[in-house]
């Protein structure tokens, strides 16, 4: 597969653009500017920015917790999320939301959800409104390791495989969920192997490695366009941070475990291998890392400037008010 | 020309069938919905006509396909989940609750939830205790729900029409015991508001405000009752959310006097909704503190005399208003 | 494996017990004695006696809509049974529960479920209390193929699988739910196969095949009392009566099939063996037929002459009383 | 000696050591609650006591482990469920509305179900939508479970001690806001029963039945109502099924005048429930319609103007009370 520049370009600026936005996040964590839980993306940026790269607007993608990283790689504005996490009504969600709850309809991010599970059957609903309305869109849904033992996992793979549905299943396997080892979750861990078990498609690739997620999903993204049916990735990765910000990261996972993956930074091997190959200056990541720079600060200014949402509208929209 | 009589499910299905030709979008998803036509005949002859992705069969996995629901939804199709038993909406609380009923709030209205989830309550038929639910004080008490409980075939008909227009998700609950019940239902479309009471019989004495089965059961004693004297006016609220609560006041500004019956549990139902709302609104047009006759807040038991006994039964009903008018 | 002759005649017993009580019960249906569903076992018989065979009383038992046979095999006797189809106080149940509601923990029957899916959670809790209690004990769900696709079996045989629980689980596999056939329902059909994705042991079996049964339930039921964790049989075995009495069995299975698979009786085949095999001699079996036809007409005279339940105890025992 | 002060979750966890040492058969399943200890520490320090098996990290399968501890209850041991938030009990409604709650009932009492069922509830903190729950109505209305919410270390530990010799199924619910207050609590093992409202404060002039978190904010507001000739009779019913209705409709006879607090939402509610159970009861003591003051009935926003904005204020409480003590 040779990628144009222009699209390796776009990859490392769409991880550089999650990495400097998680890294402010977990800042204005500390500062107190936002409440609520704050689950950062830090080390996964490669698997976001590999799928959402072969996916247009109108295709939908249903998220997690941990779902910064989906919403900045499928389109939504820095300001908008940054805002959001602040609480203001510029926020992705009017700041009804916060970090679990990011809408974003009119780029196709059809929500994070605080609750481990529903993503995966609200992707396979997805692919049954696009096959039903014959179109070409697919349904993505992002998931952790901890939701493969869910039984959302099973009912959803099984319904998109009997049906055919064009759905994208990635399970981010980064072998935690909060401190429980998946290990201790599953005897099985080879969640590629069992999702093939249900008779859809399903690999494992390296989840740091952006070239190898994103050559499956396209595979996979082509093979649902055009009516071959739903796959799984399981994108084998790490988050470095602790699972949530604030929270304590030692006592079940090693100083060395941590140390051997973040020495597998995705962005940094990603920006090693393109300079490597000769495929990109120094000079052109530095300009991508410094418009980032940019960027991530006038998110802030946006957020930081924008208006608190208006009390008095609290309980609008609960209907759609059409009956 | 004689009115045309058909029954209940028959009328629900004539709605359902004309929606589906009108909207494109609507499809049905649940166990034996396809060419079975569906446990209760919800769907009979439809597969036929609208094809396996709109009368999708589906596997047992009710979180599942509701969860399911909740993407289509979301991305343009109105999806409508047929139950069969409404005991099995259970294992999909979670997405109910937590998903469909927020997503429109949490956009903003960007996006709609046009979600229908239709299924059968109540007890009878020794059907026992998985097959005899009703659990609609629930989706009341949860904001972002529809719940419609009606009672006649031309009400399934202009009600079901209206579900399946709402963008709302909406809980359309069909009690077994009326399902052959037949009434006079016109050939055309129309459409039944949400949160406009039915008044059954008009009375001054005492007001009912009766719930699914125990509208026929409330009259069929009324007769009985105005020979002694006692004169009952009767409201079908049709739909618990929204409640029409200003046609209960007006008629308890007459009567004074009011029964919420019931076949679901009393402990935190909709007649403890209607006898606070009652008061807060209407206390001083109140002679005598609201009654409730519910079901017996139990489990539901399988052999015939212990189900009868769970249930309201219409010498319940009539004696509770007896009391009433008595006070 | 020699099996002496007692226990072949006791798992011919079983069979032919289960098989004229659902007659019987198939009758009483279609005479109105019955209310509510009546979901008959016929052709099924040889999976429910192939597994309790190897179960005492303490081993709990936990089952489905289809359940008479699982209840009468793990010792229930058939007047307790008929009483509560029959809706009387002497019934298993005490005439609260029907034919999906059968319980007699007295002998480990620790209750039919008219939801699909509970039971295989329920007897991986009792696998849980074994453990926890250093028993020897087993915990048994069967179940059909219908709930195979339910976040049920996901969930359960996981936790059974990560835990070592002592666990048997018992999928009938007859084909279909209902009306809809397992084949549309998954894409892949072999739920041994998909058990053994989740690490625990898992074989298919003749489930018309007494012996296949009792044989790899044997192995099962010694490994988990012996702390060897969870086991799956999946039976495939056949329903030859409609799904509930009173229902239609026509439009989703040919005749040809049935008539195939009524062909295959396991009863008859297994008399015939042992008939071949000079095992028994039909004098042998022809006792235990003429026992068994006076044990059931006994069931439906207790049953009838049992009084009703008082219904002024219809609320009693909501809830324990102890605080 | 100085009586000894600990926090809500330290009243409670004391509780579950002392039933744990005492009772081998009882075990606890959650996320997070065998090493770490609990999200909310509701578990700190007993793995290191009781091991793995009776502190289980389960996979991130609610439905599953609930149906589990179905089973486990059954056989013979006593199962609690630490949910960490009980938002995520939604996932197992159908085991516990179907089976659990059942199960004693179906057999006639041969078995018992004791599975404590434990969580974190309400609104704070910008938890949002998934994180915010409390749910109780639906568990007051399904026969079969005990629902307790208290407020102070003292009631946590004692009701917790109740609960975990309980033969039913308990929800055992605490608000975030609770759970660091502190307050004398005994060293030794103590049980309250169920259905037994405290007497918070007392009081001639209204009366405010108030639940979890509206307990200690009606009781700030109460010196200012007095200073202000409003005397405030404040109950926490403790429980909420069982309900004591007699201590609230003993102040009512004293009072005339009701007020519920709850942050749950009104339809079909707690409040509404006691409402109606107070006209029936006690119709001719009620000196103006009993109130009901609930959180705003829309999912839980994030943004801290709107999230303060559902939540029922001291304010809101004094301003509810002076009303009712003008009518
Ligand atoms: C149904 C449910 N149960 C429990 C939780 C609490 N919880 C939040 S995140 C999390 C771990 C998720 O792990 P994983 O799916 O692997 O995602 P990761 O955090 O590793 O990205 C848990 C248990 C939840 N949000 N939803
Ligand atoms: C959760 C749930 N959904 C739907 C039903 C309705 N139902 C009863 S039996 C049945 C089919 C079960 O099929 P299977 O598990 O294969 O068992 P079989 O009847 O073939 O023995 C269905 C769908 C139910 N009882 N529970
Ligand atoms: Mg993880
Ligand atoms: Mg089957």
């Amino acid at each position: 597969m040779t990628i144009p520049k222009d699209t390796l370009l776009s990859l490392y600026r769409t991880m550089v653009r999650i990495r400097r936005c998680e890294e402010q996040l977990a800042r204005s964590y500390a500062a107190g500017t936002i409440t609520g839980a704050c689950h950062t993306y830090v080390g996964e940026e490669a698997v976001a920015t590999g799928v959402c790269a072969h996916l247009r607007d109108d295709d939908a993608v249903f998220s997690t917790h941990r779902g910064h990283g989906h919403a900045l790689a499928k389109g939504v504005p820095p300001g908008a999320l940054v805002a959001e996490l602040f609480g203001r009504a510029t926020g992705c969600s009017g700041g009804r939301g916060g970090s679990m709850h990011l809408f974003s309809p009119e780029v196709g991010m059809m929500g994070t959800s605080g609750i481990v599970g529903p993503c995966i059957l609200q992707a396979t609903g997805a692919g049954y409104s696009f096959q039903l309305k014959e179109t070409d869109q697919v349904g993505v849904a992002f998931f952790g390791d901890g939701a493969v033992n869910n039984g959302a996992f099973h009912e959803g793979l099984n319904m998109a495989t009997i049906w055919d549905l064009p759905v994208l299943f990635v399970c981010e396997n980064n072998m935690y969920a909060t401190e429980i080892a998946f290990k201790d979750s599953a005897r099985n861990t080879d969640v590629a192997g069992r999702a093939a078990g249900y008779g859809l498609h399903a690999e494992a690739v390296d989840g740091n490695d952006v070239l190898a997620v994103y050559e499956a999903a396209g595979a996979a993204v082509a093979r649902a366009r055009q009516g071959g049916g739903p796959s799984l990735i399981e994108c084998r990765t790490y988050r470095t941070r602790p699972h949530a910000e604030g929270m304590r990261d030692g006592g079940y996972r090693s100083q060395e475990e941590i140390d051997s993956w973040k020495a597998r930074d995705p962005i940094s091997a990603f920006a090693q291998s393109l300079l490597d190959d000769g495929a990109v200056t120094a000079a052109d990541l530095q300009t991508i890392d410094a418009a980032i720079v940019a960027e991530i600060q006038e998110a802030v200014v946006f957020a930081t400037d924008s208006p608190w949402p208006d009390a008095t509208t609290v309980a609008d929209h609960i209907y759609a008010g059409t009956v | 020309m004689a009115a045309r009589e058909i029954n209940f499910t028959e009328a629900a299905r004539e709605a359902l069938a004309a929606a589906m030709t009108r909207d494109p979008t609507i499809f049905v998803l649940g166990e034996g919905i396809g060419i079975r036509g569906g446990n209760f005949n919800t769907t009979l002859g439809l597969f036929e006509r609208f094809g396996p992705r709109r009368l999708r069969d589906t596997p047992i996995c009710e979180r599942g396909f509701v969860g399911l629901c909740t993407g289509a939804a979301m991305t343009g199709t109105r999806p409508v989940v047929d139950f069969m038993f409404i005991d099995f909406i259970l294992d999909s609380v979670g997405e109910l609750t937590n998903q469909i009923a927020k997503i429109q709030y949490m956009t903003g209205g960007r996006l709609k939830m046009p979600v229908l989830l239709r299924g059968c309550v109540g007890i009878g038929g020794g059907a026992a205790t998985h097959h005899s639910g009703s659990y609609y004080p629930l989706f009341v008490n949860v904001p972002g729900f529809r719940v419609v409980v009606p009672t006649t075939p031309y009400d399934a008909k202009g009600l079901l029409s209206t579900a399946l227009r709402c963008d709302d998700p909406v809980l359309f609950l069909e009690h077994k015991s009326l399902l052959n019940v037949r009434g006079e239902v016109p050939e055309e479309d129309y459409q039944i508001p949400f949160g406009q009471a039915r008044l059954c019989r008009q009375g001054t004495g005492v007001t009912v405000v009766a719930i699914g089965p125990l509208v026929p059961k409330c009259l069929a004693v009324c007769d009985t009752l105005a020979a002694e004297g006692i004169s009952v006016e009767v409201i079908d609220p049709r739909t618990l959310a929204p409640l029409d609560m200003d046609t209960i006041l007006v008629s308890v500004r007459k009567t004074g006097k009011l029964l919420v019956a019931d076949e679901s549990f009393g402990p935190c139902g909709v007649g403890a909704e209607i006898a606070a709302q009652v008061m807060a609104q209407g206390f001083d047009d109140l002679a005598a503190p609201v009654r409730r006759l519910n079901g017996v807040h139990t489990p539901t038991p399988y052999s015939p005399p212990l189900e009868a006994a769970v249930v309201p039964s219409m010498d319940q009903v009539a004696a509770a208003v007896r009391d009433l008018a008595a006070e």
